[in-house]
């Protein structure tokens, strides 16, 4: 057959989101691939531009559907370090579980994208049930399923409600005897492992020169978790293990993935434990300094990182967001060229596309 | 027997820490030492604390000093590459990071207005592609030999770039 | 009277039509099946699986265990031909709108749109950013819309309830209505 | 009692109630004219007219329970599989949602058909009709008991099983020719796919099922069922029903062997362009296909009708289908989407030598004389 052009998206139930990938086949075996992005494009970059500090809050949950939090908090976080401010304990403790809960909720999303692309709807529908209660807990937290805005500049909106230690408790318990049921649905079938062992190989130096993150470059052999090795809030004193795997493929991003759930188990437990009564919010100036500052968070996607510039006035003079996905889709070449038309969905599902962040 | 597993493992986090602390400083002394030498005048600023490398350099001679940075300090990550405008000229501010040593750099670079131009640095970071046509879609800077300059985000006819000052959006 | 077989099927088809539409014949059958095509129509609502922002996570939240919108027939098909739903749950930017309008067009009637959440009814938070389309019912006709940011599972089952509800007060038949949208 | 005599009596019944009248008319008319209607009565009633009315009347009742069971798998199919994933499938549309495929099989009706401008309009009109024409053809030959089977003056069809699976192997044309048609590249991608698939699986499983033959000593259903009244023949050919199990599903393409209707990689696969009625059709047939490989799996290896005579016969046999028809829904819940090249890797170097090993242990028994 000869080569031919396809386009994959916008509207193509692999893509999960707006994105338009264009591979070219020879007969079923892709020999190039060009991803095309910008469908979402919003403008957040202007839009923050004319907004005060505390009114960009709410618009930074937007930037991904998938983990709200993580962008909510990051934003808070370099807005901080701009301002210098020195938040209490209680909030770092609070911020710390949140994203963890948020981390397991957006790797559910992933998992459950992931099983629907390769043809296995019970894991869709099982790893939503799951998820449920992650959002039930945040829900408790701050009124709402998706886009919490809960993180503000100098802590977070309210304390816990009663008797929440207890609920997330129970939860962290019962999900992690669910997950030895979701192993028993991928990691023991041998179809899935057909399906994801030795396809979408990105070695270790292509992830590095490509600026790859997260669980996707820790699945190609590097062991870096911003938590650990630039530690922000207090994970300096929490005890937890990174998560990396040698496999450099599409198994090997699930395995990361999913021990990164049993990691973030762990690390709620430990933050509930160590929390420190007192207060969970300063008071914060409205107007910003001079000078510019970074913030830089491990997303459940990869590196997170936002960059202010203040002129000295209510509104940021720029802020500049760096979405971890938008650089893995940059190397979707490097993971696709050689593999065939089935393989697009593990491999661009392996890699929890979120196009939120990516278009901005 | 678990809380001398954590104990334990405590005190090796604690030491690699300290590993990863001297690391930093040492290669921090090294840029300091070595870089005024190998860059020249072009390198303006040079500062450093607490593993976070500042610096400001001529456009002419970034590539150079990215070249060495990549090689020589082991900076393997470029995370991002961010566009200011300044209203008189644009600014590029490079964010580099080193998996080895675990520190960051952050270099600076300023571009007149009427010549937006500057050495694009994907030979060096693959990863650089998309910063730079993100860059070059929403500030309108040139980057030279690049491999695909195209708009990345706003559909190719789009006529404007949107986030230099002087587009105005009716936002309030 | 020669004719070739295409001009025969318009001439009867054209025949028929006039005879059915005219005639109380026509209404009395219409009487008849009305109530029977709309239950059906009602009752096998195949929306388009097509996700844009925050709302198409809540969308398939709609379709997990808790909430459970098979219940009501709702199932995602992922080609616009065999679809009778445009959901459209999120921002449309201008890079978008030709592509969503020719999605609209691909779909086979009767079709209905629904606007999910703030951002595709009129833009939502990024209302006047410049890449955004202020409100998808400019370029599309939008027949139900479901407030929210992000609009809730139950109240996008809701929505589909809501559209049910529109489609039986239509009450179009088979015979005496035009289902293409002029 | 069987199916023929019930049709024929029908038939006889409602040209006795036909002539009355025709006769009638000829008596009150005078002439040349009651001459003719009584001729026409005559004819009617006459051995070959009957016969022929007869056979049409049984295809109709025959396909009818057919249809209502191939609603009533799907019905099973999203019940069963909803319950899987915990939650709870179609609920509101009738009793326990049973509604739900005639609504949506009623609105299909009545969507509007698209043809694409650039498509090749013969093939394209022709594809839908051609492959469920040639599934509904399986359904005429398989029996659900010695009395309820399509048959002509009490002689039954010689050759079912092979005719079945001649009329199976049709498929993979017409849906080649619809991916064609389509003109796109998806669809043309899932048509090849398809072809590809069915042609690699139609091998094994033929040699599986010639070891029923082997066994059996002929290619009626009657012959083959009657065969296994003292033990089925999954027992013996364990190995052989395995085989013929995992064909089936690949000829039928349900999960994990669905790829050329791949919803996630290739958009529904060779029907994305196919909308209204005839995307109905292509629904419909899949479920009828898996109804007829339900009942043949059940004929052929699971012992037919044969069961403890408190139940009548043909349910014997529907339920046999039916659980045959659970495994296929349980492996669609658990099991992924395999790949193209997996999926002919699995059929040429693992099926394939399986089932000559289950030919040979046939041959074996056969000549050792326990058959």
């Amino acid at each position: 057959m000869a080569e031919m052009w396809i386009n994959m998206g916008p509207q193509h139930p692999m893509t999960h989101g707006l994105w338009n990938l264009r591979i070219k086949v020879d007969g079923e075996i892709i020999v190039d691939a060009v991803p095309e992005i910008g469908y979402l494009h919003r403008g957040m970059e202007k839009i923050f531009e004319h907004r005060t500090y505390p009114q960009i809050g709410p618009i930074t949950d937007r930037l991904c559907y998938g983990s709200s939090f993580t962008w909510n908090h990051l934003y808070c976080l370099t807005i901080e370090n701009l301002m210098k401010l020195e938040i209490p304990e209680r909030a770092k403790y609070i911020r710390v579980m949140v994203i963890e809960m948020q981390r397991i909720a957006s790797h559910l999303m992933w998992i459950a994208a992931y099983a629907a692309d390769l043809g296995l709807l019970a894991g869709f529908l099982w790893a939503m049930r799951e998820r449920e209660i992650f959002l039930d807990l945040m829900q408790a937290l701050s009124g709402s399923r998706l886009t919490y805005n809960y993180a503000r500049i100098g802590g977070v909106a309210a304390d816990l409600p009663s008797d929440f230690e207890r609920d997330a408790l129970r939860a962290v318990n019962y999900f992690e005897k669910k997950l030895e049921e979701y192993e028993a649905l991928y990691r023991d079938s041998k179809i899935f492992l057909m399906r994801n062992q030795g396809i979408g190989v990105l070695s270790k130096e292509d992830a590095i020169n490509r600026g790859v993150t997260g669980p996707t470059l820790r699945a190609s052999g590097v062991k870096y978790d911003i938590r650990k090795d630039q530690p922000y809030e207090v994970y300096e004193e929490i005890d937890f293990e990174p998560q990396s795997s040698p496999d450099c493929d599409c198994y090997g991003r699930y395995v990361v993935r999913m021990n990164e759930m049993r990691e973030s188990c762990k690390i709620i437990r430990q933050a509930l434990s160590k929390m420190p009564q007192g207060p969970v919010r300063v008071k914060t100036p409205l107007i910003g300094p001079q000078g510019d500052a970074i913030g830089r968070v491990e997303d459940p996607r990869g590196e997170g990182i936002m960059y202010v510039i203040g002129d000295g006035s209510e509104k940021p003079y720029r802020l500049k967001v760096r979405s971890p996905l938008f650089v893995i889709l940059s190397a979707a070449r490097q993971m696709l060229v050689g593999y065939k038309i089935a393989d697009v969905v593990a491999i661009m599902g392996s890699i929890d596309v979120c196009m939120g962040e990516t278009d901005k | 027997m678990i809380d001398l597993e954590t104990e334990l493992r405590s005190r090796i986090d604690g030491l690699k820490r300290k590993i990863v602390r001297k690391a930093v400083a040492t290669c921090e002394r090294r840029i300091e030492r070595e870089l005024p030498e190998k860059i020249g005048k072009e390198l303006s600023e040079l500062h450093a604390e607490k593993g976070f490398i500042r610096m400001r350099v001529e456009r002419s001679s970034i590539l150079k000093l990215c070249r060495l940075l990549k090689d020589s300090y082991k900076f393997n990550h470029l995370s991002l590459i961010t566009t200011v405008d300044w209203d008189d000229r644009f600014e590029l501010v490079y964010h580099l990071f080193s998996y080895p040593y675990n520190c960051a750099a952050e270099i600076k670079v300023e571009i007149p207005r009427d010549d937006p131009k500057v050495d694009s640095v994907t030979p060096l970071w693959g990863g650089a592609n998309w910063h730079e046509r993100e860059a070059y879609d929403m500030m309108g800077i040139v980057f030279l030999n690049h491999p695909d300059l195209r708009r990345i985000l706003l559909p190719q006819e789009y006529e404007y770039f949107p986030l230099r000052k002087d587009f105005k959006m009716e936002l309030e | 009277m020669l004719m070739r077989s295409k001009d025969f099927l318009a001439w009867a088809d054209d025949w028929f039509g006039r005879v059915l539409k005219k005639s109380t014949l026509g209404r009395a059958v219409d009487r008849v099946f009305t109530d029977f095509f709309t239950w059906a129509r009602i009752n096998s609502l195949h929306p388009l699986h097509f996700g844009i922002m925050c709302c198409a996570i809540e969308m398939a939240a709609a379709s997990a265990p808790r909430f459970d919108a098979q219940r009501l027939g709702i199932i995602y098909r992922s080609t616009p031909r065999q679809c009778d739903i445009l959901l459209v749950n999120g921002p449309v930017s201008k890079k978008l709108r030709p592509d969503l309008r020719r999605l609209y067009d691909q779909m086979a009637d009767p079709k209905w749109v629904i606007a999910m959440g703030e951002c595709a009814i009129s833009g939502g938070p990024f209302w006047q950013s410049y890449s955004i389309v202020e409100g998808v019912d400019q370029f599309i006709p939008v027949d139900v819309y479901i407030p929210g940011c992000p609009v809730r599972p139950e109240a996008m089952i809701e929505g589909f309830v809501k559209l049910q509800e529109k489609i039986r007060a239509e009450k179009k038949g088979l015979l005496t209505e035009d289902w293409v949208r002029k | 009692m069987d199916l023929w005599g019930i049709s024929y009596e029908l038939t006889s019944f409602l040209i006795d109630i036909i002539n009355f009248f025709i006769y009638g008319l000829g008596w009150l008319l005078p002439g040349v004219l009651g001459d003719a209607f009584n001729g026409l009565g005559d004819w009617l009633a006459s051995t070959g007219v009957l016969n022929i009315l007869t056979m049409i009347v049984e295809a109709l009742i025959v396909l009818i329970v057919a249809i209502l069971n191939v609603i009533t798998l799907i019905w099973i199919d999203r019940k069963l599989l909803a319950r899987m994933w915990d939650s709870r499938g179609p609920f509101y549309v009738g009793p326990l949602g049973y509604f739900q495929n005639i609504a949506d099989g009623l609105k299909l009706f009545l969507k509007q058909v698209i043809t694409p401008s650039k498509a090749d309009k013969l093939s394209y009109h022709v594809a839908p009709v051609v492959f469920i024409g040639s599934s509904i053809l399986i359904l005429a030959v398989i029996p659900l008991s010695p009395g309820f089977a399509l048959s002509y003056e009490r002689a039954p069809i010689p050759g079912g099983v092979l005719f079945a699976f001649a009329i199976f192997a049709i498929a993979p044309f017409s849906i080649l020719v619809a991916g064609w048609a389509q003109n796109n590249k998806y669809t043309l991608i899932g048509g090849m796919r398809s072809a590809a698939q069915m042609m690699s699986y139609e091998i094994p499983l033929l040699l599986s099922i010639a070891s029923v033959f082997l066994l059996a000593g002929s290619f009626n259903f009657g012959d083959v069922v009657e065969a296994q009244a003292n033990i089925w023949f999954a027992i013996p050919l364990f190995i052989g029903f395995v085989v013929f199990l995992v064909c089936i599903v690949a000829e039928i393409e349900r999960i994990p062997f669905d790829l050329p209707e791949a919803e996630a990689e290739l958009v529904e696969g060779w029907t994305t362009e196919y909308s209204g009625m005839r995307f109905g059709f292509f629904l419909m047939t899949q479920y009828i296909r898996g109804y007829a490989g339900c009942a043949i799996a059940a004929a052929l290896f699971l012992g037919g009708w044969h069961g403890p005579s408190i139940i009548p016969d043909e349910i014997w046999f529907l339920s046999k289908a039916y659980i045959v028809f659970l495994i296929f829904v349980w492996m669609r819940a658990s099991l992924p989407r395999i790949r193209t090249d997996q999926i002919l890797d699995l059929g040429w170097k693992r099926l394939l030598p399986l089932a000559m090993i289950n030919l040979i242990i046939a041959v074996a028994m056969k000549t050792s004389g326990w058959f």
